[in-house]
């Protein structure tokens, strides 16, 4: 036996809401050797989650491995029976989830669950697994390795979280580590510590991994062999060095593609008296009761100001939690600013939406960025599209079916969607829904908050054309928020970078090759992980400065 | 413990206390509404004019209603219920014997029937979907949709009438061993049981269900874990908030809602002094059990939110 | 990207809502009673007060189909009659209940702020007076009749509706659509009836299938205290009480009855149970 | 003594338990205040009357030993000696003058203040002998002196809560509402009771009652519903129903002062229209006897029994109801589980007159409430009379002018003035012969149509023994625990 796991064949089935049988994975093989990182890379829904899973011989509720082998150190995941596999499950094969904060019991201490695997196999004492679990948490650099164990899941932050839920999978010494899009939901600056932390531990104890991703970035820092999906088949696969140099297949190439710097023409100015259309000035907000300052409790904005020129595009940057989506919302009238100005077209804004008039309203349309809560999903998106044009512009029945097609038809959706409910569509389909809606109002300025945040590679390079070429017909001005920077880049003339609540940098257009000079924007800017496989390894960060501006 | 969780606290006590005024203005305006007078009730068929003005006058009932309340109400924080109309017994004194007779059916029933709603509730959930489910929920409905008289009628039937195993009645005064325990309460505990059972099993196993579904107990799973350990230590735990609070509703039934049982087993409890109340319009013993009804639902729901609060550990 | 996602659809999902077999069985239940409670007066074999047996707790016969009860009629008429009472009154109360609960826990949860205190506190207060007892004191203080009946028993029931739907609609409000909506200049009726409402229509319609039990239960219960129906019409708690001294000899009086009750109860959760996907799936 | 003649001698003993059918927090040791039937049982167990009935209805001496008058107005009650309280002090002439003055007094709020109210001067000529006086005469004294609320209670008594009476049971236990626990008074001046101790209570279920009685949870079960009857008697030997008729009755009234009551041929046509064979078939089970609208029952002395009842006759109701024009109108008639069996006797009625088109629209209505609401007030309503020892008693209660129930405002300066005359009469025949005129004249014209006398029926297990029926009520005139006894 050569190889650790060898998948043969392996066909999953699911059981659609209908009662239909659909194949989501189709005839796939593959091996892991022992101490190799394999990655699986594939859009969303192409079948990741559901191969990693089924080397666990688990399949999720719907699912079921109907035909092939999952031979794992000699045993076959597929066929054993329940009480072996939970016996191999934890000890031999462990998994990295990828929300660590939602695989974490939020009533039991993160020892108490790092150990539990100790627990159930009855591997060591609970204090000896309590030691090597700090020894654990050590050797993933976090912090308070000794008392971290104490805390409540919510007490720590998300990256901290991903790397206990990597403790939680090493504890009980497995031969393969399965870990599913660990740093997806991560911010790049954290990102960094994440994937070193894991790469240094699974070489040190020569362990086989399974690396579950989209982003060919990132794999290509931690992945010995990468193998392309779609569709749940395997449409590629090779070496890592192979694959990014040498990509066979057209859907590879697009991945690759998504990562090229793309050129982007200045848009002209329209000339009026007026160039700006939105000003704001020393605007603060946040949350919580008003102080006797006359300031909230926890202040989320301090003093921001920013200009956006009409027909140009800001772009707003910075990590999570730094007030992004606060500032927002502000600028909406969603959370009414304490303090400061917002001048839109020339007029002043008042604070709070109720108090807008239904034109201003119009004009300045915010896009969210989870399209599935920003859609009713008891709603037909022909409804979802006729309400702003019967509330804005009174459009009779004709009129409005006419121009709900024509929406559609500006988002490249096709008409036929319209009799569908948003959970019928993809979550590509679904964002540009939300976008046509935005649009249909006919505005002059659209706030998109994280609109491709949650959308894979290919498909968000698809949306930000999109915007672009609508930029284009529409005159439109956009802000644009995201913490991914090559997102920003590729859209906006000039980017302001946010850091706990404030504006650090503008990075105007003028300034072309768009070299930060604040420290922070330094740091975010080489954190953006790159195609080279090299680039981590090398990559040297100021660790005062990393020190400083990481809340890790 | 720490500061968030004592304010939220203690903003649940203070949202309690203002209900509990609210009830208290609502419960008295209410029953001073009934129509029919105190005085010619009580005399019946022999309700003479000058009678019932004597009895008017000796029970304060001339005063206008807000003095009364007033008094009442004052009455009420320095714990004076009340002097009965009906037989000018203190109120506490008519109250206190049935509120403890209450109390331990009320208690009784909750010791049995908790574990066992709780134990098929989460045997169900852990076996969503099998045979077992569907015999617990179909079984669970059967016993909702059965009115309670007819489920304590056929029990006194097989087991008093019949097999004459238990008595008929249950005469709380005759408890002097562990033994007249179970004999005196076996009846109107195995119908109450029956009664409040069946929601709680729903809703026990409806909010184990739902924390089956998460990602952390999915986790389990993947850590290896027995179904047991899944279900004891991962779902229960955080199922623990909305199991409390119907366990909460159900006790709460048990204080006040128990009057059919009391009047079939004739168990001297709080309910059918409350009914019997009614029926003589002895308001201050009508107020005062009311308020006794809606402090205890108060007491649990409150205490139930509280029990949820510490169990979150977010919030701790 | 687009065109496979089409092709996913099921051409068949459009046409309707599918039942599975037990729900199709507690619907056609339901239909059934729901069919005598409007025929009930063309269908009775006797008239409903009238005595026609001398005997009492009568056995079943060709006669009488169901036996007679306490004072000789005929309990299948008086059953079928009796549908009418249980099933329109708990119908029309539980609608009350559900309608007045729903929309108020609406307003709440859009409100939020005072609102959303004042009537917690206030619906909270209503709840905490025990169900029988209330009906009780209401009855005594304006006495009964059937309209005074559906109303008492509403009352009973709006604060669960309110509870149960306001903690829905909170969970709805918080999604970015409602604040789409908001910003877009709506007001508060179009937010609960276009926005919030379709999404917690589901859980709506189940809870209120168990409140149909409770309701139909708590009938039976009043009637057992002696409030309820006006005679020689009772509904069926009332015919199960009037008639429970037949119950030692398993007269089919009272059988019947209680059959009929629990026919309908677990017919309405039954159909609860298994609502189709499709309004199930309507949740928050 | 009536029961001491049965063959079986009385064995000593033993704890009775017992069950009546109603009781609240309202109950009391008051014997003035007495109102429920679980009063009257614990009144006659702690206290002892002047007088009480027999079963024949006549009055015997109980604390009295003789009760003489020669005008009927002026009446010497002498004494038995060697009475004692319960607290140990001797019953004198001064407790029962403060006993039979209390009713006088509004503040007590007693429930036979009216009937007391003849009892105008009372004096003690000595520890054992006292002089009543009345206002008018009235022959049936001694047999008024036998109603509950006479019991003698000691000189001076304002707190009830002891019972220190002269009776046979010593108060244990008084839970209003609840329950009440008596043992036997060691000292008592007649020779028993039978039983060591003796717990009485209500159970208000019919059904609860009995099924307390068949589990063998109490020895006795008063007034069983008649639809109970079929299951004890399945029961074989070992249990017994014990029937009394005594002139409870449930009657259905029509004010004649008030529409349509004032149309006599209304009143007539109900009278046609009420089915009195089947309401006691039916309604009752059997457990009564057919009623001719006037209040004397069948066991009393004074009974018309030439007086025979209305015959069922629906076509002779449709013809007068047709003549008063009320055929076709929606009438309501007031009915309640308070008025024992009157929604079953509603509805009966009610059938019969949907067959000649005559809507009766039959409102039951709570039992709390109901005689304050509703009796004597809704213009048709059913009332429920509980047995009293003398027509005189019946009429001036019931149908003279000034009659406080007077239930169909039945008005006739005729009636009123033979009342007197019978009153004041000592000779029994003359009496007799007035009264039967006074029964024709309030069948015939009063709006109270009485379909009939129920029965009380007790259920027993057969171990109690020596339970005899009494005029004045079920549970020998709820007098029982004194006298019954429990076989081993
Ligand atoms: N329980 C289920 N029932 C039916 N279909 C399912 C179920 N789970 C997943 N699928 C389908 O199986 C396919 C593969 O899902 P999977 O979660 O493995 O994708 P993925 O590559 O991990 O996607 P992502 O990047 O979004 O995590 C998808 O088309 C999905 O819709
Ligand atoms: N409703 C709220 N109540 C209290 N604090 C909040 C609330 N929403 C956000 N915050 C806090 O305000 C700060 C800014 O949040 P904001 O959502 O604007 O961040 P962001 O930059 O959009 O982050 P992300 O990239 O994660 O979306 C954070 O510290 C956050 O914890
Ligand atoms: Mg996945
Ligand atoms: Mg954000």
């Amino acid at each position: 036996m050569a190889n650790l796991v060898e998948i043969r064949n392996l066909k999953v089935e699911a059981k659609t809401d209908s009662g239909r049988i659909v194949e989501i994975i189709k005839d796939v093989s593959f091996d892991v050797a022992a101490g190799e990182i394999v990655a699986l890379i594939g859009e969303s829904g192409s079948g990741k989650t559901t191969i990693a899973l089924t080397l666990m011989g688990h399949a999720r509720t719907g699912c079921q491995i109907s035909g092939g082998s999952v031979m794992l150190a000699g045993k076959d995941m597929a066929k054993l029976p329940e009480k072996e596999r939970a016996a191999i499950r934890g000890r031999e094969v462990a998994y990295v989830p990828q929300s660590a904060a939602a695989a974490f019991n939020p009533a039991a201490t993160i020892m108490d669950q790092v150990i539990e695997v100790t627990r159930i196999h009855q591997l060591m004492p609970a204090a000896e697994a309590r030691l090597r679990a700090i020894e654990l948490f050590r050797a993933l650099s976090l912090p308070n390795p000794e008392t971290i164990g104490e805390r409540y899941p919510h007490q720590v932050s998300g990256g901290q979280l991903q790397r206990l839920s990597a403790a939680m999978a090493l504890i009980g010494d497995p031969k393969l580590v399965i870990f599913d899009e660990p740093t997806t939901a991560l911010d790049v600056t954290t990102q960094i510590e994440v994937l070193r932390a894991f790469k240094s531990v699974m070489r040190k104890g020569g362990i086989a991994g399974v690396y579950v991703s989209h982003d060919l970035a990132v794999v290509a820092q931690i992945a010995d062999r990468i193998i392309v999906l779609k569709g749940g088949e395997i449409q590629e696969s090779g070496a890592t060095g192979d694959i990014l140099s040498d990509a066979k297949h057209p859907y590879t190439r697009e991945l690759l593609a998504a990562f090229e710097p793309k050129a982007r023409g200045t848009q002209p100015v329209v000339a009026t008296d007026n160039p700006h259309i939105l000003e704001i000035e020393n605007v603060f907000a946040g949350y919580g009761a008003i102080q006797v300052d006359g300031l909230p409790l926890v202040s989320a904005v301090r003093s921001v100001s920013l200009k956006v020129e009409r027909g140009r595009n800001l772009g707003i940057i910075g990590e999570s939690g730094c007030g992004k989506s606060t500032l927002a919302r502000t600028i909406a009238g969603i959370l009414p600013a304490s303090a400061g100005q917002i001048v839109f077209n020339g007029r002043q804004l008042a604070q709070n939406a109720r108090r807008r008039t239904r034109e201003q309203l119009r004009e300045l349309q915010i896009v969210f960025q989870y399209a599935d809560t920003a859609l009713n999903p008891a709603k037909s998106i022909e409804d979802i599209l006729a309400r702003p044009l019967v509330f804005y512009h009174g459009m009779a029945r004709k009129a409005r079916d006419k121009r709900i097609n024509e929406l559609l038809n500006m988002v490249q959706l096709p008409s036929s969607v319209r009799h569908r409910r948003p959970a019928e569509l993809s979550g590509g389909q679904k964002q540009r829904v939300n976008f046509a809606r935005a649009l249909a109002a006919d505005p002059k300025l659209i706030l998109c908050d994280e609109i491709t945040s949650a959308l894979d590679t290919v498909v968000a390079a698809a949306v930000i054309d999109l915007l672009k070429e609508l930029q284009r017909e529409l005159g439109l001005s956009y802000i644009f928020i995201s913490h991914d920077l090559s997102v920003v880049e590729a859209i906006c003339d000039e980017i302001v970078v946010m850091y706990a609540g404030e504006k650090v940098e503008e990075i105007l257009p003028s300034n072309r090759e768009k070299v930060p000079k604040h420290p922070y924007s330094q740091l975010l800017f080489s954190s953006v992980p790159k195609l080279d496989p090299s680039w981590l390894d090398g990559l040297e960060q100021d660790p005062e400065l990393v020190r400083a501006y990481c809340r890790r | 413990m720490n500061q968030q969780v004592l304010s939220l606290i203690s903003s649940r006590l203070l949202i309690a206390l203002i209900t509990l005024v609210i009830v208290s203005f609502a419960v008295f305006f209410a029953t001073t509404m009934l129509p029919g007078d105190t005085a010619s009730i009580l005399l019946g068929q022999a309700a003479t004019p000058e009678a019932v003005e004597g009895l008017r006058k000796a029970m304060h009932l001339d005063e206008p209603a807000i003095l009364r309340f007033l008094r009442w109400l004052s009455g009420l924080v320095t714990g004076d219920l009340g002097t009965s109309y009906a037989n000018d017994m203190p109120i506490g004194e008519l109250i206190g014997g049935r509120f403890v007779n209450t109390l331990k059916l009320a208690g009784v029933t909750a010791l049995f029937s908790v574990p066992i709603a709780l134990t098929l509730g989460i045997t169900a959930a852990m076996l969503r979907g099998s045979l077992y489910d569907r015999i617990v929920t179909i079984v669970t409905i059967g016993v909702i949709s059965v009115p309670e008289f007819m489920v304590a009628t056929s029990a006194v039937l097989l087991f008093a009438v019949y097999l004459k195993w238990l008595p008929a009645l249950s005469l709380a005064n005759e408890v002097h061993s562990l033994a007249d325990v179970l004999r005196v309460y076996a009846m109107p505990v195995i119908t109450l049981t029956f009664v409040v059972s069946a929601q709680m099993i729903r809703m026990t196993r409806a909010a184990v269900v739902e924390t089956l579904t998460t990602p952390y107990v999915e986790m389990a799973l993947l850590k290896g874990a027995s179904r047991g350990r899944i279900v004891l230590k991962h779902a229960l735990p955080n199922a623990l908030g909305p199991i409390v609070n119907a366990i909460a509703l159900s006790l709460s039934y048990l204080l006040g809602g128990v009057i059919i049982v009391e009047t079939i087993f004739n168990y001297p409890g709080i309910a059918k002094l409350m009914v019997d109340a009614v029926a003589t319009r002895d308001l201050p013993l009508i107020q005062s059990c009311a308020m006794i009804f809606c402090l205890g639902y108060l007491v649990l729901t409150t205490l139930a939110d509280i029990i949820a609060i510490l169990s979150n550990p977010r919030l701790r | 990207m687009t065109t496979d996602i089409q092709q996913q659809q099921p051409a068949a999902r459009r046409i309707g809502y599918r039942f599975n077999l037990v729900g199709a069985l507690g619907l056609s239940v339901i239909l059934f009673w729901a069919f005598i409670a409007i025929f009930a007066p063309l269908l009775i074999p006797y008239p409903v007060g009238e005595i026609v047996d001398f005997d009492y707790f009568g056995p079943r016969s060709a006669q009488f189909w169901m036996g007679s009860d306490y004072l000789g009629r005929d309990i299948f008429s008086r059953i079928l009659m009796g549908a009418r009472y249980t099933v329109g009154i708990s119908l029309a109360a539980v609608s009350i209940a559900c309608v007045t609960g729903v929309v108020l826990g609406m307003v709440a949860a859009v409100a939020g702020g005072w609102t959303d205190s004042l009537l917690s506190r206030f619906l909270d207060a209503l709840h905490s007076i025990p169900s029988k007892l209330f009906g009780l004191v209401v009855v005594a203080a304006v006495g009964s009749s059937i309209p005074v009946l559906i109303l008492t028993l509403s009352v009973v029931y709006i604060p669960g509706a309110y509870r149960f739907a306001r903690a829905l609609a909170v969970n709805v409000n918080a999604m970015d659509f409602i604040t789409v909506a908001r910003i877009r200049g709506e007001n508060v009726f179009y937010l609960i009836g276009s926005e919030i409402l379709p999404n917690i229509l589901g859980p709506v319609l189940a809870d209120l299938g168990l409140r149909f039990v409770f309701i139909v239960l708590l009938l039976s219960g009043l009637s057992f205290l002696g409030l309820g129906v006006q005679p020689p019409y009772a509904d069926w708690g009332a015919l199960v009480r009037e008639n429970i001294g037949g119950l030692p000899f398993g007269a089919p009086a009272v059988i019947f009855p209680s059959i009929a009750i629990a026919s309908l109860t677990i017919s309405v959760n039954l159909l609860i149970d298994n609502l189709p996907q499709k309004i199930r799936d309507r949740s928050a | 003594r009536a029961s001491k003649a049965v063959a079986a001698a009385p064995v000593s003993g033993g704890t009775l338990k017992a069950a009546g059918w109603s009781s609240s927090t309202a109950d009391t040791l008051d014997p003035a205040k007495a109102s429920l039937s679980t009063d009257y049982v614990r009144c006659c167990s702690f206290y002892n009357r002047l007088t009480f009935l027999d079963k024949s209805g006549t009055p015997q001496m109980e604390l009295a030993e003789a009760i003489e008058s020669k005008d009927a107005k002026t009446w010497t009650v002498k004494l038995r000696s060697g009475v004692t309280f319960h607290d140990g002090k001797p019953l004198t002439a001064d407790d029962v003058v403060f006993s039979l003055k209390r009713h006088l007094d509004p503040s007590v709020g007693s429930k036979v203040a009216k009937i007391a109210a003849q009892m105008t001067g009372f004096k003690a000529i000595d520890k054992q002998t006292i002089e009543i006086t009345l206002a008018n005469p009235n022959a049936d004294l001694p047999t008024i002196l036998s109603m509950h609320h006479f019991m003698i209670v000691a000189d001076g008594t304002t707190d009830f809560s002891k019972a220190n009476g002269t009776g046979a049971f010593v108060k244990e236990v008084f839970e209003p509402g609840v329950r009440s626990v008596g043992v036997k008074n060691k000292n008592y001046w007649k020779s028993g009771p039978n039983v060591d101790s003796f717990e009485y209570f209500a159970i208000s279920d019919d059904n609860a009652r009995v099924n307390a009685l068949l589990s063998g949870d109490i020895h006795l079960a008063a007034a069983i519903n008649p639809r109970s009857r079929r299951l004890v008697e399945t029961q074989g030997d070992s249990f017994v129903l014990s029937k009394t008729t005594s002139g409870n009755y449930t009657n259905l009234n029509m004010r004649l002062d008030m529409e349509p009551g004032n149309k006599r041929d209304f009143i007539e046509g109900m009278k046609y229209l009420v089915n009195r064979e089947q309401i006691v078939k039916s309604a009752l089970r059997g457990l009564g006897e057919v009623g001719n609208d006037q209040p004397v029952s069948p066991a009393n002395f004074y009974r018309n029994a030439d007086l025979k009842p209305k015959t069922f006759d629906p076509d002779k109701a449709k013809f007068l109801f047709e003549k008063a024009g009320v055929l076709g109108q929606s009438i309501p008639v007031i009915a309640s589980e308070a008025a024992s069996s009157s929604i079953d006797m509603a509805m009966i009625i009610q059938a019969a007159g949907a067959e000649i088109g005559m809507k009766l629209d039959v409102q039951r209505v709570p039992s709390d409430g109901y005689w304050d609401n509703y009796w004597l007030k809704a213009p048709i309503h059913f009332g429920n009379i509980n047995p009293r020892p003398t027509p005189d008693i019946l009429f001036s209660l019931l149908y003279t002018s000034e009659a406080p129930w007077n239930e169909s405002q039945y008005k006739s300066a005729k009636f009123d003035k033979m009342l007197i005359e019978a009153r004041g009469s000592l000779d029994q025949a003359k009496r007799k012969e007035i009264y039967n005129d006074m029964q024709i004249m309030v069948a015939e014209e009063a709006g109270t149509i009485i379909p009939a006398y129920i029965s009380n029926v007790d259920a027993t297990t057969a171990k109690l023994r020596g339970l005899e029926a009494n005029p004045l009520g079920g549970q020998m005139g709820y007098a029982f625990a004194e006298y019954v006894w429990l076989e081993a």
